[in-house]
């Protein structure tokens, strides 16, 4: 194991006391290093809050900012926090507006959001849940409750912390994250595996030659494992996929997320994102807007993944809105 | 000695003993959450369990059952809040309401503790029976103990049949395919190996049926 | 080689396709791909340019844009681009006010950007150059013109970019980036090697669990090759150093860039920022701006660097400043 | 056929000779700069210089020697844009200068393109005879060319002076310490090894003289 840490069990904790010491605009609540929350509530705003294990950097904690989330409890490396802790980040955005949790679709991290939300509901705070499943390659079409939530999770937040900064109520920000959910989809894939702190060596193994085409951001299996092919046909096979469960009309409007998943370098992110960008004029379909870098990673995996959200004309307004965020900002033009 | 109930000193040895149990089990657990998983069963189990122990020890017997159980599926919740911490801990809290008020449990008390353990749990993950989760242990555990219960059977020997049952369903795991959390995502590959959840609950009811008779 | 490409040699070509179709904030002059110049001239501004090897982005193209740089010559992978390239984007983005030129010291980059301001001359365009030599590691104290630039260049671009933007003069957008270039002190340490594409094998081997302090962003000899540490005593080693050579009182604020270089995941950055924080506490120092991530990384190199600018009023003001690349956005508190 | 002077076809075939010369030594290049350096200077000589015969055949002999070393000079200028690259074109443009309105070149005229490629790369690369740098043999090439022409030599005997200087410079390189270029980084370590730079100027006049004596 290679990295720069002091002992794998302090981990999290001095990452966090590192995001403390940079970035004033967020804070955290119950005396809980791991209970992360914005330092600017807005009265009467719905309140939104995500969650998840740490190791995904920017994602989860990283987006709680203006124009984006209020919250993000935050667990070990690839662990769920607990219920408590989300309660506690919850407890503290609820502005009497109501609170929205996004997060990924993994049973560990459900069932404790499940679990907060009961304790909420005995304080009277008002809960509602969007969870993200955009990964394509973590289960057939039909079985799409089944789904992993990666890197697409990002157009949920943004689509909701913009309607949530409009002033919208909770029933309409909970439409809206759960319109930009269903029009998302991911697909990724990983050349090298990552390495949890606390196990220190390797996730899975694969040949130096290999790619894992449909890879969790976890480790979790993909689709196929084969031999490394061109950038544009490893692009071709994930948008096949892509293409193959949406009904993208020639007009359309999309935004991309071409993402990295820790290791791969800027450069062949941009190289991949040629790609996409041909597929979709092809179809005719436009690119209105792009995000080319670090969104959701797996520690030092190297790899790529590519969230598509299929706007329309209100999730176009909100993906468009402002944001600013420690790890995300956006100028709108 | 073998105890007709189990009153709140007995919960808290219960306790000691699976926190025993769970660092024995540790690295057998990590290797077979591993493989179709991600290897952190053994150290959030092993983790729970410890705290938990500590955290009754601490508050002592005087408390009652029902609190007894309350702290630790709050110390559970806490410390390991991974799929099977959160449904362990969702269990140990529903079994605390059946324990409310009462000195010590017997055979029935013990049914009425699984059926509430099995049924938090059967609420909060949503899994069914057949879906090779810890849920194909439970069931047959809460199913049996309230038969024997009904049937008038001793603490011990309904607690026995219990773990026994849970065992068989356990080894019927194997020939199941996986529908929930990390190990959905191995299908196929999940057909064989016994259920990493599941040999859990049955390591519970064997050790909660040997501290009963003694062992 | 595990990379995303089509083929080593297009890998430039191709990455800038598509930073094109990401960010129509820029566009490319002189039918030359790696001519690349901001779409907005703001006439009567002193125009910046840069330029250096490909491989280090977001460095050096990324930071073309609103109050950073006009254009960005682009060379092959950690290969100077041509003078002519270089003269190219000057006459492009020269406005009437003349040129800066702010680039690394290496050699390559030293001749051809003297070839490019002498072909400029004879255009009349007035041209300054600030060779960026930050990195503490590649040369002795007293030798500090054999240094070479490393990451510290975005503090002399942020300061530049924003002086430029204020409406200054070339002599005094030239004397502010000198400044903070002179003020500008940069340390790294690297865990693995990268891969240039055309070459497909690592630059350098280094054991498994090696660190070698002070390697420069091409692979560079360091100072010294160790056993890794523990990220506070890695962070201590290089800090003793620049603290070595600087003269930081108590009161005295700074700007941190703590980046990393290809490889190295975010959360690592952070738990080394805790301690680059807790150093400059303890010196009374502080911390007024900080960005933590990847901006000159070294492909797919695990490592970090820390580069510290010691402020003054001018220099905070225009650190500060607002500044809105398709890389890099800083929007002023 | 032994050369009395240099022609613009003559540069013509120079350059093809060149062309061969470092695409054989391209990987003997490449691991020389690859000891202290990043390995490329096999791949920019080998690129430079094909790129430069083929645009000196493309525009024939007709346009003049000073035209000829002009368009070597932008042409490597433009595919080599490396340390060598540059400073090899500034070299030629500079001995295009020296050419002007010349039809061929006898040894002075030789001399004269070689202070003047030396001067050129001098001013251009700020380095000091003595740097362990390319300059270290076109100053010995430099000189000896000038002391040949002004003693009378033979085109040929001047130049086989010149390239036998050259490579005792060149060994004389291994003693010295870099001082430039990313070789500077490795300080001791360059000692003991030849200058990569150096080999290729060493290289280039080697040819030159064979070129000029029909081997
Ligand atoms: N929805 C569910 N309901 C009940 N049990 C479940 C469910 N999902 C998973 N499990 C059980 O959890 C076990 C895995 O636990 P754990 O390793 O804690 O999961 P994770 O590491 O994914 O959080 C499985 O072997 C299975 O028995
Ligand atoms: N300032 C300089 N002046 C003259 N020659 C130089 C100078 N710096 C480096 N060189 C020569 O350049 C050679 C390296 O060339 P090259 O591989 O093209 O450099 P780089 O890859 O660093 O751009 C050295 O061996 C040396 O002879
Ligand atoms: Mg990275
Ligand atoms: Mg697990
Ligand atoms: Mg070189
Ligand atoms: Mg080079």
């Amino acid at each position: 194991m290679k990295k720069f840490l002091n002992d794998p069990v302090s981990f999290v904790d001095e990452m966090l006391e590192g995001i403390y010491k940079a970035h004033p605009a967020v804070t955290y609540t119950a005396g809980d290093l791991r209970c992360l929350v914005t330092a600017k509530i807005n009265p009467g705003k719905v309140g939104i809050a995500t969650g998840g294990g740490s190791g995904h950097l920017p994602t989860f904690l990283g987006f709680v900012g203006d124009g984006m989330l209020d919250g993000a409890a935050v667990g070990g490396v690839f662990q769920s926090p607990s219920a408590e802790q989300m309660y506690q980040v919850t407890k503290h955005i609820d502005q009497g507006a109501g609170v929205l949790y996004i997060y990924g679709n993994y049973t560990g991290d459900i069932i404790n959001f499940d679990m907060a939300a009961e304790l909420a509901d005995l304080d009277g705070i008002a809960v509602r849940q969007v969870v993200g499943n955009d990964d394509v390659a973590s289960s057939v079409a039909g079985e799409e409750h089944k789904r992993r939530g990666v890197a697409g999770i990002f157009f949920i937040y943004k689509t909701a912390g913009a309607a949530a900064a409009e002033g919208l109520s909770l029933d309409e920000v909970t439409r809206l994250a759960d319109k930009a959910r269903l029009r998302t989809r991911t697909m990724g894939v990983a050349l090298s595996s990552c390495v949890v702190p606390e196990i220190g060596h390797a996730t899975f193994s694969i040949g130096t030659d290999e790619m894992e085409i449909g890879m969790g951001i976890h480790g979790e299996p993909g689709i196929s494992r084969k031999k490394l092919a061109p950038a544009d046909a490893v692009v071709d096979e994930m948008m096949d996929r892509i293409f193959a469960e949406t009904d993208y009309k020639q007009g359309d409007t999309v935004a991309v997320l071409m993402n990295g998943l820790g290791g791969t370098p800027l450069e062949e992110l941009y190289i991949l994102f040629r790609r996409v960008s041909l597929r979709l004029e092809e179809l005719g379909v436009t690119v209105k807007h792009v995000w080319i870098g670090e969104f959701a990673t797996s520690m030092e995996m190297a790899g790529a993944s590519i969230s598509i959200l299929h706007l329309d004309e209100e999730l176009d307004r909100l993906v468009a809105a402002p944001a600013n965020t420690p790890f995300f900002k956006h100028i709108a033009e | 000695m073998t105890l007709q109930t189990l009153n709140a000193a007995n919960f808290i040895d219960l306790f000691r003993s699976w926190r025993m149990l769970f660092a024995e089990q540790r690295e057998f657990l990590i290797a077979l959450d591993g493989k179709v998983g991600d290897s952190d069963l053994g150290i959030t189990m092993s983790k729970a369990f410890a705290a938990a122990a500590e955290a009754l020890e601490a508050e002592g017997e005087a408390v009652g059952i029902a609190k007894l159980l309350r702290t630790a599926g709050a110390t559970i919740a806490r410390t390991a809040p991974s799929t099977m911490g959160t449904l362990t801990a969702t269990g140990f809290l529903r079994a605390s309401k059946v324990a409310e008020g009462k000195e010590a449990l017997d055979a029935t008390g013990v049914a009425a503790f699984w059926r509430a353990y099995r049924d938090g749990i059967a609420e909060r993950g949503k899994a069914k029976v057949g879906d090779k989760t810890l849920l194909d242990v439970l069931d047959p555990i809460a199913v049996t103990l309230e038969a024997q219960a009904a049937a008038g059977a001793s603490l011990s020997d309904a607690l026995s049949a219990a773990a026994k049952a849970a065992e068989e369903a356990l080894e019927a795991t194997k020939s199941m395919m996986a529908q929930h959390g990390k190990a959905a995502a191995f299908q196929e590959k999940t057909i064989g190996l016994q259920d990493a959840g599941a040999t859990v609950g049955a390591y519970l009811i064997r050790r909660m049926a040997n501290v009963v008779e003694g062992i």
